[in-house]
């Protein structure tokens, strides 16, 4: 079993195997954004009822919502990245945290600006320095780091290692984020999704949220494959595999 | 290989920059009484074999083993038997060559102040212990750093470049010093582009095209 | 063991600290009835950004004269001579700081029954500082970028330091209870300072074998 | 003619500038009505820190690797090499601070009727600082004891850029004539421009010769 | 002294550093077609003697001239002329010695790219001129300063230390330019601790005790 799982675990460090079948995956993961995120789209915001308080303004949570998920996670998913690179030396890891970053980021970006966005109408301003807000512009600037710091070194292996330990350490902030509503008493929302609880919204407007939410998380597994795919071309191009791959597609 | 292990070897070295395969397939090892010289052009990869050697450069393909056992499990033994100089020597500016001598004993052997200040004086800074770096001259400067050779009893030494700076008497001085810790069972690994006058053997590794 | 200073550089990032925080009556408005509630945030930020000014050099001179890569050869544990180095930072930045601010902040009208409080928070949240700085000090020290880049580093890590610190001072100044804040502070204390130095070393690592 | 940067470094003062402004809210108090009447001393003594942390790399790098001494030794006089070097400065420093200075002060709750004075006074205000900030970086740069000791050196130069720069927002946000105020900060600039390069390049020599 | 006016003629200088004083009533001329090597021990002043020259350290006695002018007078000129490499290059890492190298002549002369791009390969630094300079070795960044050599015109070069982590095929190369160009008439003041095989006459001035 724990020898099974050691095997799994090393191809992940392998390029090779990763690129050839991360091609498929990212198909399918292309084509479920692709149909997911449409249907939510619309349904969000063409068919989910008002809301009796926000009206339509409500609306936005349908990008709002995925977008700060989407960021949070994808933090996680670089931290996990920091510490298996750091860990096992594996290649692979530095690939994927690089290629989130920029990412996260978008989304990070995303979650903000719909934020205010939505601010404006509902709590009469752009910008409050209220905890989550500021949890999540903290946030912002964490990725802004790790994309400065893979920037400004040369080395491809020494960046990857850097920003490993860069993205373990601000890794303190995405509790921050989540319980931020619960541990100060703040204007934000606390959560509709719990594991443990049913949302005390109605079906009809969580459902495209739900939908929403899984859609982004296509997308973003699309975009992260695509990203790795082609860093992993730059930096493996010396290897035998990328040079008869790249004469194969050369005469194709 | 004889049959006492050896007190570094190296298996298989490999090192890549930006493209460039510096080297492939480098094995040695180095013994006690060995004084190895790695010679070749500038850009041959001599700093990079020192830095890999002292684990200062991750090293991605081949083994290392410190008297016989892998470097990783072995690393705070090595570490407190070197003594590694390279292309900047660490010394501070600010401080002056004793208080250098002195921070650095600070970290490895127990020294006391007589040893630094004879230290010093063979060197040739006698009279410049209390001057902070920044006003000694370039040669000065090395020279400080030179010093810790004469109060370190590390059986290996890893010098990069070591006459660098150094006047002709002064290089007259080093070889003759490293003969003596080669001579009384330690190890010296060494690049330089000076011609060596060493009595006694060296052994040379080439790297790169040969110049 | 730790190298020592000239005691000009000692002063440094306290001449900061006191310029900025005079800058902030001249720049804003010199009232009494602005300054003091403003006044703990001030001190607070000036200390954060004369704390942030002397990371760079914390390792940089290290990195430029090759002593770092002395220190990574030393027998001792890295992490021990990390730990060691930002005890000095803070011993030479954040101590000098916390004895100056009660002058700084009565200059800025605070209540002198808050200066207590303000030198706690103070006392407890500058070794996360330096602690935190370290980090940020060690993964840029090889990168010529000039040190701004350890401000986007460290600086997000450091605004919940600064949420509690100041947060502290104000529910003293509202007469409510504050020692959850300073668990708090405490709390991010402990566990900057176990967990800080091995991080840092391990940038140092990475930094040292560029 | 002027050595290219890269495009990071570029940023770093400008995210100090982000930070900086955005630890006040954090630190001080959130709250508008405290936010607003501050706010344009704040992205004002904010943007002054930024320039005072960028001003240590201006000749550092440049003295280490022994630019300097080649620089000195150029044909050209001096002075216009100094010049050049700090229009460098403001142009990757100054100006991206003026352009960002409205969204951030706009988080402040500035109010937007103001947002043209405030730029306006830091388009005539910046080039000051990095004018003056050079004469510091020049004297300094031989030092080892961080760019720190420039701060002390310069604060006290800006702080009438500083009340000059504040004030005629100030004034305007009172509803009242602010071109005295500018006139006066223009014939700063004006002073500066034709003293700091001379100065600078004074300053250079000696410390080069050191 | 001939008939000719000496390029640089320097009388009665002296200098002393710390309560030390370096040399004393020194005077000396350099004409076209010399070769002057300043010796001595570390320490001895070369280096001040040199930046002396160049007027990058204040003279506190002695005079100098340039082409019979004063150096106060003449500095124009004599910066115009000169081409002075100290033990720090002004090599930047982050430019590549391509663009350092158009850095340099920016200020100077008006060499165009493709001298520029030849200048890089006589020293070694074909297929480098694109990598930053810090991913060079040490010999490689002082190449790049040494390209200098290859595109100025100056009458004057003051070199100190330029054989510093330069090979053996470096040295040799280096020292076959040095006397090209006294040959074409101009003159090169340098210091070195390598003994120099150049062909023809170098002349000597000794500082300090001798070794
Ligand atoms: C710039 C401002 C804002 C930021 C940075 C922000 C950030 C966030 C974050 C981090 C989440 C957590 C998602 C999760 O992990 O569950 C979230 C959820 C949410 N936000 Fe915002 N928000 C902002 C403004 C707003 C505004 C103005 C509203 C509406 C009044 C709003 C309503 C919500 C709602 C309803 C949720 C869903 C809670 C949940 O289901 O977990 N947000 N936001
Ligand atoms: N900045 C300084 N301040 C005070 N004294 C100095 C300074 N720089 C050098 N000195 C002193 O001047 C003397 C000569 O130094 P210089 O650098 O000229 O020697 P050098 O002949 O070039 O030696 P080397 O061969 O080591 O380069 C030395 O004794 C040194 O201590
Ligand atoms: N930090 C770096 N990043 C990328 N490449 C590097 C780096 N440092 C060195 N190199 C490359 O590695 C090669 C070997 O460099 P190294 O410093 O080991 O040479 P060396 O043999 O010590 O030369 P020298 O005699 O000039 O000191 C050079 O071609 C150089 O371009
Ligand atoms: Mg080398
Ligand atoms: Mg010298």
């Amino acid at each position: 079993m724990w020898e099974a799982f050691k095997q799994w675990f090393h191809r992940w460090g392998s390029p090779k195997w990763f690129y050839e079948r991360s091609l498929v995956w990212s198909f399918w993961l292309g084509w479920g954004a692709m149909i997911l995120l449409p249907i939510g789209i619309v349904w969000g915001l063409a068919f989910a009822p008002q809301d009796y308080q926000q009206g339509n303004s409500f609306r936005i949570i349908y990008l709002h919502v995925p977008a700060a998920i989407l960021a949070q996670s994808c933090y996680m998913i670089m931290a996990v990245a920091g510490f298996v690179s750091l860990v096992w030396r594996m290649k692979m890891a530095d690939v994927v945290l690089k290629c989130a970053a920029p990412i996260g980021a978008s989304f990070c970006f995303l979650a903000l600006f719909t934020g205010a966005v939505w601010g404006k109408p509902t709590w009469g301003t752009w910008w409050e320095w209220d905890a989550r807000l500021t949890a999540m512009l903290i946030l912002l600037f964490l990725y802004f780091g790790v994309i400065a710091l893979e920037a400004a070194i040369e080395d491809k292996i020494t960046a990857g290692r850097a920003a490993a330990v860069l993205s373990l350490v601000g890794v303190v902030n995405i509790p921050i984020i989540k319980y931020s509503v619960e541990w100060w008493r703040t204007l934000h929302q606390p959560a509709t999704f719990k594991l443990t609880e049913k949302p005390d919204m109605p079906v009809e407007m969580w459902a495209p949220l739900l939908v929403m939410v899984i859609g982004v998380y296509c997308f973003f597994g699309y975009s992260l494959f695509l990203r790795s795919r082609n860093e992993i071309i730059e930096r493996e191009r010396r290897t035998l595999w990328v040079r008869e791959l790249l004469a194969k597609e050369g005469k194709v | 290989m004889t049959g006492q292990t050896p007190l570094l070897e190296a298996k298989n070295l490999q090192c890549e920059r930006d493209d460039r395969i510096l080297f492939e397939n480098l094995s040695f090892s180095v013994d006690p009484g060995d004084v190895v010289q790695i010679e070749g052009p500038n850009g041959a990869g001599k700093t990079t074999l020192l830095k890999l050697l002292c684990g200062l450069a991750p090293l991605r393909q081949g083994e290392l083993f410190w008297r016989g056992e892998r470097m990783s499990q072995a690393r705070p033994q090595f570490l407190s038997s070197l003594l590694y100089l390279g292309h900047k020597t660490g010394v501070k500016a600010l401080l002056t060559p004793l208080e250098n001598l002195r921070a650095w004993c600070a970290q490895r052997e127990d020294v006391n102040e007589e040893r630094m200040m004879a230290a010093l004086e063979t060197v040739g800074l006698a009279g410049y212990e209390y001057s902070p770096c920044n006003s000694l001259s370039a040669g000065q400067q090395r020279r400080a750093a030179l010093a810790r050779l004469h109060v370190s009893s590390a059986p290996l030494w890893v010098l990069d470049e070591a006459f660098t700076a150094i006047d002709k008497k002064g290089v007259a001085q080093l070889e003759a010093l490293l003969r003596e810790k080669a001579n009384a069972g330690g190890a010296v690994i060494l690049t330089t582009h000076h011609s060596l006058h060493l009595s006694g053997e060296v052994r040379r590794i080439q790297l790169g095209a040969a110049s | 063991m730790l190298a020592f200073r000239r005691p000009q550089e000692l002063a440094n990032p306290l001449v900061f600290f006191v310029m900025a925080v005079s800058l902030f009556p001249l720049g804003v408005s010199p009232e009494k009835s602005f300054l003091a509630p403003a006044a703990a945030g001030v001190v607070w930020v000036a200390s954060l950004l004369a704390t942030l000014l002397s990371l760079d050099a914390l390792f940089r001179a290290d990195h430029e004269d090759g002593s770092l890569e002395q220190l990574t050869l030393a027998p001792q544990p890295l992490f021990i001579l990390v730990l060691a180095k930002v005890f000095a930072h803070w011993l030479t930045t954040g101590l000098p700081l916390i004895l100056l601010s009660p002058v700084l902040a009565l200059m800025l009208h605070v209540d002198e029954s808050l200066l207590g409080v303000l030198m706690l928070s103070l006392l407890v949240g500058t070794p996360v500082l330096s602690l935190i700085g370290a980090i940020g000090a060690a993964l840029t020290v090889g990168l010529r970028v000039g040190g701004v880049l350890i401000s986007l580093l460290v600086l997000p890590l450091y605004i919940p330091v600064l949420i509690f610190g100041t947060g502290m001072v104000q529910s003293a100044a509202a007469g409510m209870d504050y020692t959850a804040t300073l668990a708090m502070l405490g709390a991010i204390l402990a566990l900057s300072l176990t967990l800080a130095p091995f991080a840092a070393a391990a940038a140092l690592k990475i930094s040292v074998s560029n």
